[in-house]
């Protein structure tokens, strides 16, 4: 068997930048920083010297402006990819992601396509604070027409950011700062996944949880926990947020009876919301546990780490619910939080992994 | 070409335009006139007055340059070549509109004219036009793209944001303020300090110009400059072209009763008429006759006529086609 | 009995603003149109006659720019109205309300307040096509630091909207336009009513229905018609989309072990989702019936008459959901959608009702 | 006043302007050089380079006037008079910060010394100043605001609302643009078309002024004029003052290595410091000694030992308090 392959998420969404730069000429990247030096965390690095200044388009500090100029490039054939450094500047842009871009081929009864993805990025750690650390996928995820997807691995940022590309409608594709990281096999080569849906991580009639974007990996771990007690949990990976397909995850809570959503957003009026509402509106009746949901409380993001380890969930938190969903004694659901909180406990709360060395 | 020949095409041109803003202006009237029949059930923003800054500019380009428009769009659509069986279905919310009746009048799209689009929402067309037009670049294309924005439009930062980008990447587009002095019921100076607009090139060293939006003519010679300077590679132009709207902001009846402008300046304006002082002169330089006009006239009547019936006539979309085509 | 003064909710917010003003000279009221003879549907009228242009201040075709002024001004002690003909325009500002103004108060530690008020105005009817239609209060239920209000009558126009002026916090205000011309009992004088939540206009033990805005007025016709039929429909009208309070919904879906949601915007990540999501994290094991949504479909809002009526759910969709959740048969269904959707189909769908002349 | 002792107060004026700057520069290196303990965990961007906007600016302020500035915002606060301990302890996430640790660097807001606040969103902050200063005249106070910011914000459509805004409504502000030519790495020609900042003044009949950004006391008069301008009624005004930043856009280092920008064009702006070339100039003008430097240093240094010391002694927020004070 060939070795295969190990790269950062980082890595992978370069890569598929690259290949569908090099496969379709009218593929063009817009941002801020796209051809500084730090080329934003890396993932558009070398593409201003393989492509150039025409298709490796710098921008001034104007996000509603090359926003709409990327839309009207699309209407004339252009594939632009827009990247902000934060979720945050693209608030900025919401007229026209949810006028433009959202409605046009809508309006245009199908004449026109707008065929943009805009790559955001979620800040987390370093003291961030409050205006460089939101996720905000329900302000996008709640508009027709828009596309919403957020990868938690190196394999599928690869994937799903091919298929945004060449998707023929506009994509917000959330990546989280710490999800860059993340490393993993990642197939060499145009290996666009569709965009359709949740990803089943481990199968179990236990429990169903649905995860999506970073929370995915504190997911990850919580359900290798429970694994350890013999608990066997359904992960789902969400992925594409819109448009919503909770077909998989219907099958899977007709059969555990229980659900959890973990939000990488603000839970309330999160998509923790809408994927218990579409389960319940099918699987009410056969419930054998309430559905409970995981996200960012009721607040902004705090600065100072001792505010921070506060407000961010982990998996020990995610590891308590699914023990209490699944039922198990009170001794056990404490000694599962307690073996991933010590373990939490030895790494800081604010830096991913050891490899993460700077502030920003 | 002889001299008689040059002659006579220049006259052709100068006819066409004055064919094109009477077009614009007996359309316009026919809209409002039948507007309280209760059939055209979508806003309506009409152009009378307004007709030389769209016919003029329009002059300067090709059927493949594109222009891209507002909630007061019907002007420009027609002016560019616009389909008036299109247009009126659209407004008539058929399926024969320029969008199947989904846009109605403040959305009007036609690929074949290059009337890119036009948007409801004030200046957030305006970034779409630079894009445009960078799009042309990118394929090897010299074509042209004309953005048309109210005097309001101008507050709004995305379209000095678009001004910069635009300048810094030399894109081929022409930026086109038809400066009626209002945003709804407000004037320039509640809005805005006093100077000319054409100053906010400035801010970008753009270059900028401005004439009087009611000479059809001189906005067509003032276009012309903006656009080849724009084709040549040498970016983009600010025009400032005043222009009075006769009508209320929206909707079809006149409202010099509220009182918000003067009657005098209302009365200096209409004075001015774009149309008929255009036509004036051609009857005055030999080009027009009044049985020319009436010709014209007759020409047009025919036309819509003929466009209010079909666009009557075309059935409402179909209420199962609602949910179609909001993915590509 | 001294005889009750019936006016318009417009009227009511004209002079729940006009109260304010009186009481306090640090409330202003910034806005395009608000001075002008249209005087935003006359919900301004007169104000600029009676406190001059200092305090009515007529803005720029700038929204952005003019919600940062107000959230500075409101840093320094002012009281702001800000007014928008339309949701949509407050697009161009959601920097502007979900960086600075939800979140003032929070990372200064509690020394700022930002207490702005934001009133959007939903478009519906005559044509308004895909920009100028759109509820979107999940995008501002979603940030934490913002409440979000949304009358359905004119006395709790009235009485809402003073204690959002007094309030402390950023509000955001959201008008129906077909609920201003709903006429009803309106107290004279200072009637503030508490940011407080749901407020339960009918009885019922039969299915809980929780609706918004306007469709709270639709949702009242299809109650009345259930009710003809004999079956009691506990309705509330939700007025407070955040902080959201579903205490009083949770005991009442208790008794009745049934609840629709009935949403004024998009139905998918809608206000509907948190609530159903919110509820059945604690009654789903005694629900009699599967949770079910109503709200607008998964598209934009197309212009033409014939296709906005395939848009908008009307009571008549509500009166049929409410009768299959209580479980009538399924004649009884048929006959009460029929008889509400023939009482529809009288009316011209794209207009309120007959005293409303204008295209706008 | 004797002449005399006119001469000793405007050097005492001159000696606080050079140990203002003096002050930042060695509170910003010393953050700088702690920054690798990795305890003030929050993206930093130092001002060291551009002491003289801040200082010079903030000296033609009272007390009661506001200011509002950025991401890289320590100057600004320390300029206005704030309180070394509040920020550092801010910057350090303690309980003591200005903001109680909830802001982190890019949140400096001190109400006591007029720091209206400071917001890591590009030119996001803009705005709010020209509501301050709309409150004053609401209130009848002669206070004025500055709003600080970069060359890059000036790109951003709300940095062109607010222009309008204040021109049009003659709000008592000063747009004070810090133009060290880059937003992060990337240098003004790539961002605008080439003219001088001023001319965005224009756009909106502004008064505006350029203004040696390293030159503390040229930044004081134009500062001066400005500020008395607004204070009479006279409205905005906005000056651009070029100035250079030495480290690296965000974090303590230097980033010459990574080539984005010409080291000769590094050099030439440190051959300027600010500082240094003003304490120079009070030497050679007799106003100050080396022993005098040295006792302003010593000042400092102490301030600055007490207030890290104070800074890193204060305690963490309690965790229990995360969920407090979102709505009012
Ligand atoms: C962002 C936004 N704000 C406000 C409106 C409401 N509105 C529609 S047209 C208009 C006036 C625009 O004035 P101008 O640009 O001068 O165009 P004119 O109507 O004079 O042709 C306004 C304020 C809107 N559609 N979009
Ligand atoms: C809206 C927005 N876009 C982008 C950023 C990222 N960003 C932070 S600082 C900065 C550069 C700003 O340049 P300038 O205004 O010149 O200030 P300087 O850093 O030079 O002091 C950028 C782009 C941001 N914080 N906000
Ligand atoms: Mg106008
Ligand atoms: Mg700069």
């Amino acid at each position: 068997m060939p070795e295969q392959r190990v790269i950062s998420a980082a890595q992978a969404i370069r890569e598929a930048t690259d290949l569908a730069m090099a496969a379709d000429p009218a593929v063009i990247i817009m941002g801020e920083g796209i051809a500084d030096p730090k080329t934003i965390f890396g993932t558009t690095d070398q593409l201003m010297e393989k492509y150039g200044p025409a298709r490796v388009m710098e921008m001034s500090i104007a996000e509603n402006g090359f926003t709409g100029m990327a839309i009207g490039a699309a209407m004339n054939g252009l594939r632009p990819i827009i990247v902000h450094q934060r979720v945050e500047f693209a608030l900025l842009t919401m007229e026209q992601l949810v006028n433009n871009a959202a409605k046009m081929h809508y309006v245009s009864n199908g004449a026109h396509k707008a065929p943009i993805v805009v790559r955001l990025i979620v800040g987390r750690g370093w003291g961030q604070g409050p205006a460089h650390s939101q996720s905000l996928e329900t302000l996008f995820a709640h508009i027709p027409g828009l596309k919403v997807v957020m990868p938690a691995s190196a394999h599928d940022a690869k994937g799903l950011l091919l298929s945004a590309i060449t998707d023929d409608s506009p994509v917000v594709f959330i990546e989280h700062r710490w999800m860059h990281y993340v490393k993993g096999h990642v197939p060499e080569g145009w290996a666009a996944l569709p965009l359709d849906g949740p990803a089943r991580l481990t199968q179990g009639d236990a429990v169903t949880v649905v995860s999506n974007s970073y929370m995915t990996l504190e997911t990850i771990r919580a359900v290798e926990a429970l694994a350890a007690e013999g608990v066997a949990v359904e992960h789902f990976d969400l992925r594409v947020v819109r448009p919503l397909n909770v077909d998989p995850i219907v099958e899977s809570v007709k059969r555990t009876g229980r659900l959890l959503t973990v939000d990488t957003g603000f839970a309330t009026y999160g998509v923790g919301a809408e994927i218990v509402a579409r389960v319940m509106e099918r699987c009410c009746l056969t419930m054998k546990a309430a559905p409970r949901r995981i996200g960012l409380p009721e607040h902004p993001t705090p600065s100072s780490r001792s505010l921070a380890a506060a407000f961010y969930p982990r998996s020990p938190d995610i590891a308590q619910a699914l023990a209490e969903l699944a039922g198990l004694d009170q001794a056990r659901i404490t000694a599962i939080h307690n073996r991933l909180a010590e373990e939490r406990e030895a790494l800081p709360f604010d830096v991913p992994h050891p490899s993460f060395q700077g502030p920003f | 070409m002889t001299e008689a020949a040059l002659a006579a095409q220049k006259d052709a041109v100068r006819l066409d335009l004055y064919r094109s803003m009477q077009r614009i202006r007996l359309v316009e009237e026919e809209i409002a006139k039948r507007y309280s029949e209760q059939e055209m059930r979508c806003p309506v923003h009409l152009s009378i007055g307004q007709e030389a800054t769209a016919v003029g500019s329009c002059a300067a380009l090709r059927n493949d340059d594109q222009i891209i428009s507002s909630h007061r769009g019907h002007g420009h659509y027609m002016a560019k070549g616009g389909n008036l069986k299109a247009m009126l279905a659209e407004i008539y919310g058929r399926v024969d509109g320029c969008c199947g009746g989904r846009g109605g009048s403040m959305h009007l799209f036609d690929d074949s004219v290059g009337m890119l689009a036009s948007v409801p929402i004030v200046a957030s067309f305006v970034p779409l036009g630079v894009g445009a037009a960078l799009a042309y670049r990118h394929f090897g294309q010299d074509r042209v793209c004309i953005v048309y924005l109210g005097d309001g439009a101008t507050e709004e930062g995305v379209f000095h944001e678009s001004m910069n980008l635009a300048a810094v990447h030399k894109v081929p587009v022409v930026f086109f303020i038809e400066n009626n002095s209002y945003s709804c019921y407000i004037g320039l100076a509640d809005r805005q300090p006093v100077r000319p607009l054409t100053d906010m090139a400035k801010a970008y060293a753009m270059p900028s110009a401005s004439v009087d939006g009611n000479d059809v003519e001189a906005v067509q010679a003032v276009t012309a400059q903006a656009v080849a300077r724009a084709r040549s590679g040498g970016g983009p132009t600010l025009i400032v072209a005043d222009t009075y709207r006769w009508r209320e902001h929206c909707g079809p009846n006149y409202d010099n009763d509220l009182g918000y402008r003067p009657m005098a300046e209302v009365d200096a304006w209409r004075a001015r008429c774009p149309v008929d002082t255009f036509g004036a002169k051609l009857v005055a330089d030999g080009v027009l006759t009044e049985a020319g006009k009436a010709a014209i006239n007759a020409e047009i009547e025919a036309e819509m006529a003929e466009a209010f019936a079909f666009a009557k006539a075309s059935p409402f979309p179909d209420p199962k086609t609602v949910a179609d085509r909001v993915y590509a």
